[in-house]
């Protein structure tokens, strides 16, 4: 009953043994549609925080730090360590900011070399032409305005207020 | 001369022990995969050995669990120097999907200095190898420290 | 003065100590190789034996609480010297042993005390798993002693024919004789015997199909389960001295008589021939076995490989 | 000089028995008046034995003596005689330092015993008995001996009588003993119906020419009355029951002093008063008793539970190994039976002691129960793995060398005759001493090693008073195994010559007209070409030169071995953490101290659980050959029906096995 392995023991003897170079050269290449090393690119992404929002393991975390100038500098971090490879951020993520690559080498020592992370800068929208009190002021004179209009004709929409509000957005 | 050659072969053979903190087998199965013909990690010397007392390197997989926290330390405990612990998978670094749940008390760094962690869910077996290679080149230096 | 120099040559460099202990060594890490070319693999360098006897001796020792320790230390060192004087009762080709009268029961028992080092060794651990590895240790013991007798007695039947009480029990008698009228392997009586010869020899060492005793998935390394540091590398030396002195003896019996006359030569065939019985018995078996259980072990000694041994015993008888 | 020295086997045996005496007369009142007398009568015996070894082992003569000086008239001994050749000195030595030893054990031993005079009066006088049977000269006087020796084993076995099962082993030992010491009352009485003597030198000398259908007879009953003795075969479950319950030191007595009577009586009979070895039937008889015994007892031993009682079968086993060399018929056989026979008493009594030891201190001998012992009585354990080794046969110890030499003997016994009933009996024998190896290493793990008890936590180490006479046995182990070429040439040959020239032993007491007038063989010195004898100093020195090789090396290596220690705390758990690691919360933290505190020493150093606390889960005893045992369940299961534990089924057995040998030796002797 054994003798067909013995056979085959035999053969495999005297023929190449079917064992991977690998640590000898570069590391084989992963299969088609392999998850491995995540990669961000920052430049894409618009900080809607979908991915945060899918990530079972939270492996995503999210630092803003803001800048004098009113900017806002925002950090994704991807920790390896806890992705599980499930592309469920890639698959959510609208600008495709992430995309998950072939690279299966995750190895290292320090915790630094499992993050991945990706910072940019979001510009502070533009400064507002008025303040608030100002804002406030025309307020009220907009609605003595708008009630000696109604008092005088029907109602129709001022244009600048409305550009305004635009501008506040 | 003697001790030059027991640091070389330090990490020439290096024998694992594998614990299973909690794993889903993933790893598991992945570790073993290691020594099948395709990936043969003995052409290094590795070798899956059957008790702490012999081991060099120990592989721990799995979120730290509430059960298996103290075996694990006891286990860590038997292991003699000089010895690196490789942390294999995401789970025990951070306990990845579970993280955060009432059953688990990980993560590993709690209980040891983990040297070489191998990331992945799960990992491929050329990394495994590449992490354990790493770590056995770690012996050697620990061992050359302890000389010291 | 010379006397005293040249035993001290015999004791530690040629046929003794280091010539066995690398012997063994090369052995094991031949065979390791081998393993691994028959499994489609790259395997080990030779040298691997090496390295991990290096390896264990750099680790710390570790001496668990409930072992007793002049014995757990004890076993190791009192196993290898058994060994390395069994090995020195082992003629290597040309006849250079320290033989006298009646070895052979010497070398058997010796081999036994050897397996004995090792249970005393693993029951001074007080660990559980050396409990259930000692057991099988012994019961190994057990399965191979009938067929390894047997074989004893039918080497010594047939060797020993023409001595006054026709029987002979002493190593340099069977090499003698077998210089005298060809090998014992050429003898049709013996092969079924050379046959059991080379199904005791894995098990005797305890090698892979045959290794229950140190079953390391199922019962953690089993006798050894407490052993960590030098002591455990000495236990691996052990083993590979083991493989040495098994595989000599098997030369020594069926295929002794060889001998060219000249002292180089003569080593360098004991070498070739110990690879051959290895691979023979050991890798071939190691390479496409499946590990067996304690009671097969037993049953597969007791039936198989005992008839085989009985068969070449009666068959000398008969010859005679 | 000579004259007085004639004196001394009377004189040993009367030693003891006055000492039994004087004991139960005076030893009433004070304990060390006591211990006293029965010291100085053993020594007195021991002295005088030794004594005896000039003239008789040096100088080659046997020594007779007339009681009352009845010397024989007429050329018919009618007066009681006492016969002292190399063969019953051989056995009066070991016998007396088994007493001697056994003595001393007990003056500790017994100390939680009461009533003890009456076991130092029964145990004098049993020793005393023992002696006169081996040197007396007397067919008849033998029997009186055996009666003696018998019921004084049987109120000893009953001592401790409130132990279960003390009065019941007791019982079977006095139902079946008194079965075999009538068929040897039959037998004497058969052999006086014929030849109207009773002198074993006269018997001797009458049976060399006249042989007949009813000396046959008397023969299997003498055989049978002196196998029950040595507990043989069917008589074996008897002593099992017997050494369970008695204290260490008579079990001691039954199975080195009283079995090797038994063997005595078989060597007297079949090679000095029929001088029938050389037949063939004989042997085969005795061998087969020999051998059966060996190893029905050998794997019944590997069944038991409790600690004497595997003892015990042991000793019977061993005892097969005598008979079976006995049985050969060569003088190789006999020499190494002889030489078996004298290590059985040491080694078996060492492991008898050693059981005592662990009762004394423990209180319990069950092997399911024991364990761990070794750290609590590390002393004891060596003792016993000495003994253990001994008796498994393993260089260098003494029983290497004896059964050596019976394989020796059986397998070129076979090879002369090519006969392969002999190659049977020398595979067994082989086999018998990997079994005996195998269930003393189930000893071992469970009694010295494995775990301990949490029941056994405060044993202490027995008493230097009791450990002493175990190293005298110890050391002797050594000794006999070390140099076994002059125990062999001292003592073996000696003996085996005299057993063989039976002239000798006829003239000394009848005078060398009468062994000439009735053509007594005149055997010369046994040609025993005793290759079988090795000489282990030689590599006994190549061992302790690599032993002290590897040492060295050891010593050598190991300085920068203990520079190791203080780094340890790198990557112990619970040590100082390396900075980069993820900090801790200081409350899992704390719980995590309190835990390990919990733990009370360092987890590093107990053994390895799979990670589990170590608890107490002992691997031995019954469950410890399972791999073994389960391919052989038919047998064992077959073994304990019939191993019935019912006195009628024993008595049975031993009817049967008289009446069979009665049969065979009608048709063939």
């Amino acid at each position: 009953m054994i003798l067909p392995y013995l056979g085959q023991s035999f053969k495999n003897l005297f023929s190449k043994p079917v064992t991977e170079a690998f640590p000898a050269g570069d590391p084989p290449k992963a299969a088609e549609g392999y998850r491995g090393r995540l990669h961000y690119d920052p430049e894409l992404c618009i900080n809607c925080g979908m991915c945060m929002r899918v990530c079972a393991p939270q492996a995503i975390t999210r630092e803003i730090v803001p800048l004098e100038n009113g900017d806002q500098q925002i950090t994704f971090t991807y920790d390896m360590t806890s992705c599980t490879f499930c592309r469920m951020c890639s698959d959510f993520c609208t600008k495709k900011a992430i995309t998950l690559t072939d690279d299966y080498m995750i190895v290292g020592s320090a915790h630094e070399d499992f993050l991945v992370s990706g910072t940019f800068i979001k510009a502070a929208p533009p400064k507002p032409k008025f303040t608030p009190e100002q804002l406030e002021a025309m307020k009220k004179a907009a609605a003595a305005k708008k009630a000696a209009a109604a008092a005088a004709a029907d109602g129709e929409k001022k244009p600048e207020e409305k550009a305004e509000a635009k501008g506040e957005e | 001369m003697l001790q030059n050659m027991i640091d070389s072969s330090m990490k020439k053979s290096p024998w694992i022990f594998h614990i299973n903190a909690g794993s889903c087998n993933g790893c598991d199965i992945e570790l073993v995969s290691v020594l099948t013909p395709r990936y043969d990690a003995e052409r290094y010397g590795f070798k899956l050995c059957g008790s702490p007392r012999q081991a060099d390197i120990v592989v721990v997989s799995g979120p730290v669990t509430m059960q298996s926290r103290e075996r694990l330390r006891r286990t860590l405990a038997q292991v003699p120097e000089p010895f690196c612990v490789v942390s294999l998978g995401s789970c025990p670094r951070s306990g990845n999907v579970f993280k955060g749940s009432y059953a688990i008390d990980g993560p590993l760094e709690k209980y040891v200095h983990v040297d070489v962690s191998v990331a992945g869910c799960t990992p491929k077996p050329e990394a495994i190898i590449a992490g354990l290679a790493q770590a056995a080149q770690l012996l050697e230096e620990k061992r050359k420290e302890a000389r010291k | 003065m010379t006397n005293v120099l040249l035993y001290a040559v015999h004791l530690f460099l040629f046929p003794g100590l280091l010539f066995i202990v690398v012997m063994g060594l090369l052995l094991a890490g031949i065979d390791r190789k081998l393993v691994a070319r028959m499994q489609n693999r790259v395997g080990a360098s030779i040298l691997q034996p090496w390295y991990d006897f290096l390896k264990c001796c750099g680790k710390e020792t570790i001496i668990p609480r409930h072992a007793r320790k002049g014995l757990f230390l004890g076993a190791p060192v009192a196993c290898f010297v058994i060994l390395i004087s069994a090995a020195l009762f082992i003629p290597v080709f040309g006849g250079l042993s320290m033989s006298f009268e009646g070895d052979v029961v010497v070398i058997l028992y010796l081999l036994t005390a050897a397996g004995v080092a090792i249970i005393v060794g693993s029951a001074a651990s007080g660990s559980p798993f050396a409990g259930v590895g000692l057991s099988r240790e012994m019961v190994a013991m057990i399965s191979y002693e009938l067929p390894f007798v047997l074989v004893l007695l039918a080497v010594g039947a047939l060797c020993g024919q023409d001595s006054a009480y026709g029987v002979t029990f002493s190593m340099d008698e069977i090499v003698r004789w077998q210089t005298e009228n060809g090998s014992s392997l050429l003898h049709p009586a013996m092969i079924p015997a050379a046959i059991a010869m080379l199904f005791v020899i894995p098990c005797e060492i305890g090698m892979h199909p045959f290794d229950i005793a140190e079953a390391e998935t199922e019962i953690s390394e089993g006798t050894l389960t407490e052993y960590s540091g030098a002591p455990l590398g000495v236990f691996k030396l052990c083993h590979c001295v083991k493989m040495y002195v098994m595989t000599a003896l098997f030369c020594a019996l069926f295929l002794g008589g060889l001998s060219t006359g000249i002292l180089l030569v003569d080593a360098l065939l004991e070498v070739v021939f110990c690879i051959i019985v290895t691979f023979l018995c050991m890798t071939v078996p190691h390479a496409i076995c499946a590990r067996f259980k304690v009671e097969q072990v037993f049953k597969f000694y007791w039936t198989f490989v005992s008839a085989l041994a009985l068969i070449s015993l009666l068959l000398v008888w008969i010859m005679r | 000089m000579s004259e007085f020295i004639s004196n001394f086997p009377i004189l040993a045996i009367m030693s003891l028995f006055l000492g039994a005496f004087i004991t139960s007369l005076l030893g009433r009142k004070n304990a060390v008046v006591r211990n006293v007398i029965v010291f100085i009568s053993m020594a007195l015996a021991l002295i005088m034995m030794l004594a005896l070894i000039k003239p008789v082992f040096i100088e080659g003569k046997v020594i007779g003596y007339w009681l009352g000086n009845w010397a024989p008239v007429a050329d018919w001994a009618i007066g009681i005689g006492l016969e002292v050749d190399a063969l019953s000195l051989f056995f009066g030595l070991i016998i007396t330092v088994a007493v001697f030893v056994s003595g001393t054990y007990s003056f500790t031993y017994m100390s939680h015993d009461d009533s003890l005079v009456n076991y130092y009066t029964l145990f004098l006088m049993l020793s005393g008995s023992v002696l006169g049977l081996v040197l007396s000269g007397d067919l008849f006087n033998m029997f009186v001996m055996i009666e003696i020796m018998t019921f004084t084993a049987v109120a000893l076995t009953a001592f401790r009588n409130t132990y279960e099962g003390a009065l019941e082993g007791a019982l079977k030992y006095l139902v079946v003993g008194a079965l075999g010491s009538s068929s040897v009352l039959i037998g004497t009485a058969l052999i006086y119906s014929q030849l109207h003597t009773l002198n074993l030198a006269q018997i001797t000398a009458l049976l060399t020419n006249d042989q007949n259908i009813v000396t046959g007879i008397a023969f299997a009953f003498l055989f049978i009355g002196f196998g029950t003795k040595a507990f043989l075969f069917p008589f074996h479950p008897l002593a099992a029951d017997a050494h369970a319950v008695a204290p260490a030191s008579i079990s001691l007595m039954i199975s080195g002093v009283l079995t090797k009577c038994g063997v005595y009586g078989i060597i007297r009979l079949v090679y000095c008063l029929y001088q029938n070895i050389d037949r063939p039937f004989v042997q085969y008889l005795v061998t087969a008793f020999g051998a059966v015994s060996m190893f029905i007892c050998v794997t019944m031993a590997f069944n038991q539970h409790n600690f004497k009682r595997l003892l015990a079968f042991h000793s019977i086993s061993q005892v097969g190994y005598v008979i079976t060399a006995v049985g050969l018929g060569t003088s190789l056989g006999l020499a190494s039976g002889l030489y078996h026979a004298m290590n059985h008493t040491i080694f078996k009594g060492l492991l008898f002691l050693t059981a005592g030891a662990v009762q004394h201190m423990t209180g319990s001998l069950d092997l399911d129960e024991l364990g761990g012992l070794s750290k609590k009585m590390p002393r004891t354990c060596i003792l016993f793995l000495i003994g253990a080794a001994s008796i498994s046969g393993l260089p260098p110890f003494n029983g290497f060398g004896s059964k050596w030499m019976i394989y020796q003997a059986a397998f070129e016994k076979s090879s002369q005759t090519g006969n392969v009933f002999f190659l049977v009996v020398c595979v067994t024998a082989l086999i018998t001493s990997v079994l005996t190896l195998a269930s003393f290493v189930k000893v071992a793990q469970s009694v010295f090693f494995g775990q301990l008890n949490p029941k056994f936590e405060n044993t202490k180490e027995v008493p230097l008073a009791m450990r002493i006479p175990m190293w005298i046995l110890a050391i002797l182990c050594i000794v006999t195994g070390i140099f076994p070429g002059s125990v062999a040439n001292k003592l073996l040959m000696p003996a085996v010559n005299a057993a063989t020239n039976t002239r000798a032993y006829v003239s000394a007491m009848m005078g060398e007209a009468y062994a000439a007038a009735h053509q007594v063989v005149h055997a010369g010195a046994a040609d025993v070409q005793l290759i079988g004898v090795y000489s282990p100093m030689s590599w006994m020195l190549l061992l302790l030169s690599i032993t002290s090789a590897v040492c060295l090396v050891a010593v050598l290596g190991s300085p920068e071995k203990k520079k190791l220690e203080p780094v340890v705390g790198a990557n112990v758990p619970n040590g100082p953490m390396t900075p980069g690691s993820i900090p801790v919360t200081s409350q899992s933290r704390e719980a995590d101290e309190r835990e390990l505190i919990t733990d009370d020493l360092d987890p590093k150093y107990e053994s390895f659980f799979s990670g589990e606390h170590a608890e107490y889960s002992q691997v031995g005893g019954s469950d410890l050959f399972w791999g073994f045992k389960k391919n052989w369940r038919h047998y064992f299961s077959f073994m304990h029906e019939w191993h019935s534990g019912i006195l009628n089924d024993y008595a049975l057995y031993g009817a049967c096995s008289l009446a069979l040998t009665l049969l065979l030796c009608v048709l063939f002797l």
